[in-house]
């Protein structure tokens, strides 16, 4: 099984769920974190002093899939994340040892 | 507001008393201000005001995480810039001597001549300033009330712009037509306590002009657009009902019965329309909603404003019955079906709540709670409701043409609408560069040389 | 709240000046209205008024995030439902003339009677209708007090039915008791200015029953169930003490001497028990925390409310101390031993501070105050304790039997508790439908298709 | 505080009429309350009040998320410290009978001597208790506004002792000298309505020194120290607006047109010097910030303070447009130029728009507001401009010294600043040992085996 | 080294956190996440209009742990977090190449 | 690709935010989690009942770098977010099979 992991622009999670449904896919992870990249920041004032803000928010969403579906999965989400713009992230893929369904303890491919 | 001659008849009985006392001849003049009617007014004043930062509250907990402040910021300047208008020309503009039934004149231009005594054709037993201070304070809340339709997407300076126009070319005039002495509406005899027409009609007509104006906000059908803070707007919610008790009772311009009543019925009302929408929507949907009950409220407050001063309590009841149930079906049903993007529902809950109060007043007001008022349909008087008409038709009119005239010209000079990706990133960091809730360590002073010597 | 006559000595002394100036005569009806009382009292009322909504904060801070609209919906609802039962018939039941010395009868159903004009047997210079929407404000509040107890796990029909029962079948023959003309707890001569028993210990003790036909919340001992938002529990105890001013000093129904003597105390008692609160769970546990501050001025203000109008201000220092400290060891010793869930303890503060608040009155009230009260035992008045203790006992009683009774009879129309999946998710889930703070792009809108035409 | 004989000539005008009407010589004594004025300032009061913890949320909402319960409290315990304080002795050194031009003697100890009835030195239609504790509210929000200085970093038992230490040492003297009978700057003729030296100067300089003893928070100046919600720090902002109202207004001591006029010159400054902070913020920075719209009311707020019952609305707007940009450049320019670390800017506000404010009053002072007035140097009378001057540099020096002594003296027996490792952890936690927002499951509750019996 | 990163209902943690510690593992690390699978989202209305919310509250706990524990670890975990309702979450374990104590700079196996 | 996952203390990440941009490593995300370890936990207060906490707020840092500058950025990120006292926080490193940059479509180490 593989991991994807992706990092997207918030405004963009709703395509890429609804991408992947069509695909089949519904089970996934998903959590708020800030990215940091080439993206310009932004600046912010607070009482006449200036702060430049590097971390900009962004969505992460993990999902695991069988090895053999990693390719077409990466596809549809990088069609349905992309603006074109600086900032669409990124999707890091990495192989996993097992996966385990609580409720069943059915394992590997079954669990997910 | 109903300038009612109770007063002056009680100074009248006081006559003779005073000529029994003739070295008391000297107090003619002050004892015309009472110190409880001047209390009264000046805390309805304060309650009054509290009611638009109840506003941004009640507003800013119900857009996403992303435009709270700018949307709590539309309210707050406008409580800034109206105040400022008003005293240099928006008071005179609205009870200045009359000009044509239409307009007050410039006589009272920076506040000339509004001074501590008492102006008799308005409030015979307060000050002047107060008269005019507790007007301001409709004046704020009515040009705040419709920001709500074009949240999450205006660009501020087309707002500032929008505004301050709004409240000097429609809000000004309108006030005068309904409350000004020789205002055209009210030598009709048209029933307005305390801003029916005036405040929520104008307001509510005017978001949804302001609304088709500058369409629907991105992603509006698609995804959701969910409060992100329910507890904020319940807590704005509240400090409008609070704020009410002064807009409603205060109205009376006098710390008496009518006053008392109309206390007692815009709580009623209020009470009532929370509890219907509620109902409604339980039915409905299946589930009883916070957001409801706060929604609720408000259109009961509304539909009551205008006939405050004239209905008994059980009539208040129905009257917030009916608002609760009607405010729903707008906000719930019309607006889906009609597709435009009154984001925060003024057009719903103010433009319809305030249509059906002031045709309620015309069929449940009577002269037994107010002598000055009129008896309504329901106490034999259908006149009545014809002339309420004829003010809710003036008062849609104004708002619609004025609204519309107004946005095109301010387009002209400026932008009204925030270009996509601002609205996307939202409109606190790209119209105002701040964060609502940084709750994390997110970069770094710009410029660290800046902090220099200090010391100790 | 105590009927003093001195307003009604002050129009003796002025029946002479009267007499003299015969023409003034036409005078004798209205002047009775005082414009002053009158907005003090209104005021007060709309004091009163935000002190549910501080509380709906206070109680909603306190809870998970899951449950903080449920809770605030509590308060909320309260005052809606309580609003119309009032002026439907809780009034005339607690007001009304009186019914064999336990309820009032069914004379001023749906206002009937209760105008513009003052009824000098509960205040005779303020309108009916004035004392009547003051009153309204204590049967909210009191209500409102019990769901602290029960929250996070009643249902939401459930607690309507209990809600409209409660108050209906308790509170309001229990401010007859207390404050109604000829009411047997007046008629003893039993001393509670401002609703020590009406509105706390009936509050305080209904709480506690609830909590235990209610049982525990799931997880209560072994998972920490923490409060999730203290700031706004801090505002909410700003809003409650704010609103308390009205509470107290308006129970003297007149702005007078006494009325600053309520004031006075109200506000010295609270800051005393806040840092009695502080202060011990500083030598307890080694921190001084923010939600004893807030919890210890609340079991001050309560503490004060029936003494209020009998005690000068060293006495309130001491008021409050001993409330601050016991309401804490109630809180944090006598539940965790005792094991009964009252969530928000509402019987450790409102029973306890109540009963508290109701013997101190027997000990320091004193005619120097208020001609119109009684001497306690410290002025040499043994009686007054007894009084006072007959009293709490009643309140007790009535409250617990009550509120037994009605929860038992609702349980056979409707389930009481949400079932175990329905807490473990929330209640602002489960029973509403809704997301406290939605903060980030979770779903989608149900049934596209629904956006239409829409224009422009 | 102007101690205006208006009421007492009017209470002159009275008295042939009561000598025509005899026998309503009993009256003699208590018409001199008067219920308007009564309930005026009671009820200001309760604003006034309500103003620090609009302070409180004002502060918190600008500070990290780790330290919001602990700059809350520091607002929260002075309201409950100094109620106390002030009704045992604070209230005696401020106004009780002079001793030597310096301070109050101790006759009123423990409010003994303060009662029902009207103390015509300071207000004669009102009991002395009412004007007693309206000036207790000007005693809290004083040592409260200090704590934004220092918020952050300083130990919380440090924290209390200096606060008790300052209002008695710093603050009940400096009334005194002001408004007390007989006080040396009174006498002098120094005009300060409603507190602009009092309150403002005297809290914006002990906040400097404040933070210069104290020194700068970790990180200033290197990590951005960023307001965690402001949201809530503009609820503050329209808490203290609200409560302003009460606060300058009142200061009037009745119900008279100098309320009034008092009224509305405190809104329009407010406004226009928000207005005027958020354009020079825009010009400056490129953007027109809430926090600015925020901080700008407030330091136009402090600006009319002390010009408020003297000036007229215009000259208010410039007192504000002023205030605005002058304390936008303090906060802005001048401080990371100075490079000390007055956390939330209570000496670029307060200190120097109190400053700005009592010399503004020197320029723009004019009888025709207030014949009890002087008039200022633009109606002819320069020598105002050097009265105030005097007034302003002894609030200066004994705000400066006495806080310099006290902090010293109390650094002593305690230490002031919490260890690193506690402001890094934040003093919420490190202070209170209570997390503001917990909003997930984080830990279990310490020695289970508590839970006890419990039933039904 | 491995990794076993459990999605579980935010309810469980408690009893997740003492089953591990009776297990004798302390050091873990813990974040709010959201889940999307087969448990069924719930309806939100708002004003009027049903919002179909299919993300759920769900916490993510991560423990590094030596190869060798991971099958009772596991076990441990499965056994706390069950209820045998759909949503109960899952486990997935993939091997780590290195771990390092800031404070002291070991590695390996003694890091954790 | 490796990727480098830290778990740090709250008040470092601008002292470890500098130190990588000196090194010239600019992206990474962030994310807020609570950790439990050795480090004691603290007790708080509520109505006079005790709770001990014992899930400390930590900051994550995830980067994914190229394998032959892994050695270097954990020195980097050591260093920087040291401060000698218990819990200071982990490094954890994990080899990860492909990176895309959505926006371009790159793949691998051009991604990164
Ligand atoms: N080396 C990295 N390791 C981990 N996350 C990264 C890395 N580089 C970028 N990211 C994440 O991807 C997001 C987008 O990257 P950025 O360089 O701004 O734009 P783009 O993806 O268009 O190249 C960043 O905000 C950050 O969250
Ligand atoms: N393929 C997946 N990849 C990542 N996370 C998943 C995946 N499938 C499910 N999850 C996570 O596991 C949680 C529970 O899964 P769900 O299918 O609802 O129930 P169950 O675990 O009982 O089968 C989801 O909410 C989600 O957070
Ligand atoms: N086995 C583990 N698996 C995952 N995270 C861990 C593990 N042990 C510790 N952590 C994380 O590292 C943080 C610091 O660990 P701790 O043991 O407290 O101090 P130190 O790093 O100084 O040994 C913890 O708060 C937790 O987030």
């Amino acid at each position: 099984m593989t991991k994807i992991e992706c990092i997207l622009r918030p405004g963009r999670l709703e395509e890429v769920k609804d991408a992947l449904g069509k695909f089949g896919i519904h089970g996934m992870t998903v959590s708020q974190v800030l990215g940091c990249g080439l993206q310009k920041g932004r600046t912010e004032v607070y009482r006449g002093r200036e702060y430049s803000i590097n971390l900009l928010p962004k969505v992460k969403v993990e999902i695991v899939v069988r090895d053999d579906q990693v390719n077409e999965i990466v596809k549809v989400i990088s069609e349905a994340a992309r603006t074109g713009e600086i900032g669409d992230g990124k999707i890091f893929t990495y192989r996993i040892d097992n996966a385990i369904r609580i409720r069943t303890g059915e394992q590997g491919d079954d669990a997910i | 507001m109903i300038w009612r001659s109770e007063r002056l008849k009680r100074l009248l009985y006081l006559v003779p008393l005073m000529v029994l006392a003739m070295p008391a001849c000297a107090l003619a003049d002050e004892p015309s201000i009472d110190t409880g009617d001047t209390t009264f007014i000046l805390l309805s004043a304060a309650l009054v005001w509290i009611m638009t930062p109840g506003l941004a509250l009640f507003y800013g907990g119900m857009v996403r995480r992303k435009n709270v402040l700018s949307t709590i910021m539309h309210s707050f300047i406008i409580i800034c810039l109206v105040s400022v208008q008003w005293v240099l020309i928006g008071y005179t503009l609205a009870f200045g001597p009359d000009h044509g039934h239409l307009v007050g004149d410039l006589s009272w231009l920076g506040l000339k001549d509004v001074g501590q005594t008492p102006n008799a054709d308005y409030a015979a037993t307060i000050p002047h300033l107060v008269f005019m201070v507790f007007q301001l304070m409709f004046a704020i809340i009515t040009a705040a009330l419709i920001t709500g339709s074009f949240a999450e997407r205006m660009r501020f300076p087309a707002f500032l712009a929008f505004s301050l126009l709004w409240t000097t070319i429609v809000y000004d005039p309108l006030a005068h037509w309904v409350w000004g002495v020789d205002g055209w509406l009210r030598n009709l005899g048209a029933l307005d306590f305390a801003g029916g027409t005036v405040v929520h009609i104008s307001s509510g007509v005017s978001g949804l002009v302001a609304a088709l104006v500058l369409g629907r906000r991105r992603g509006y059908g698609s995804e959701p657009l969910l409060p992100h803070n329910l507890p904020m707007t319940v807590l704005g919610a509240a400090l409008l009902w609070f704020g009410w008790f002064g807009f409603n009772a205060g109205s009376a311009l006098a710390a008496n019965g009518l006053a008392a009543s109309a206390f007692v019925v815009t709580n009623t009302a209020a009470a009532a329309a929370a509890l219907a929408w509620v109902i409604v929507e339980w039915m409905h949907h299946g589930k009883p909603t916070v957001l409801g009950a706060a929604s609720g409220c408000v259109a009961g407050l509304v539909a009551i404003t205008p006939a405050a001063g004239f209905v008994t309590p059980l009539p208040a009841v129905l009257i917030g019955l009916v608002a609760g149930a009607v405010c729903y079906l707008a906000v719930a049903v019309l607006k889906p079906r009609l597709g435009y993007d009154d984001a925060l529902d003024v057009f719903g809950v103010h433009g319809v709540g305030g249509t059906w109060g002031a045709l309620a007043t015309g069929l449940f007001a009577t002269t037994a709670v107010n002598p000055a008022g009129a008896d309504g349909l329901f106490y034999g008087n259908a006149g009545q409701l014809w002339i309420q008409l004829v003010g809710v038709a003036a008062s849609w009119a104004l708002a619609a043409v004025g609204t519309y005239v107004i946005l095109r010209v301010v387009s002209l000079f400026c932008k009204l609408r925030a270009p996509a990706d601002e609205e996307e990133q939202g409109l606190d960091i790209s119209q105002h560069g701040e964060d609502g809730y940084a709750d994390m360590v997110l970069g770094a002073p710009a410029g660290n040389g800046t902090v220099g010597l200090s010391g100790v």
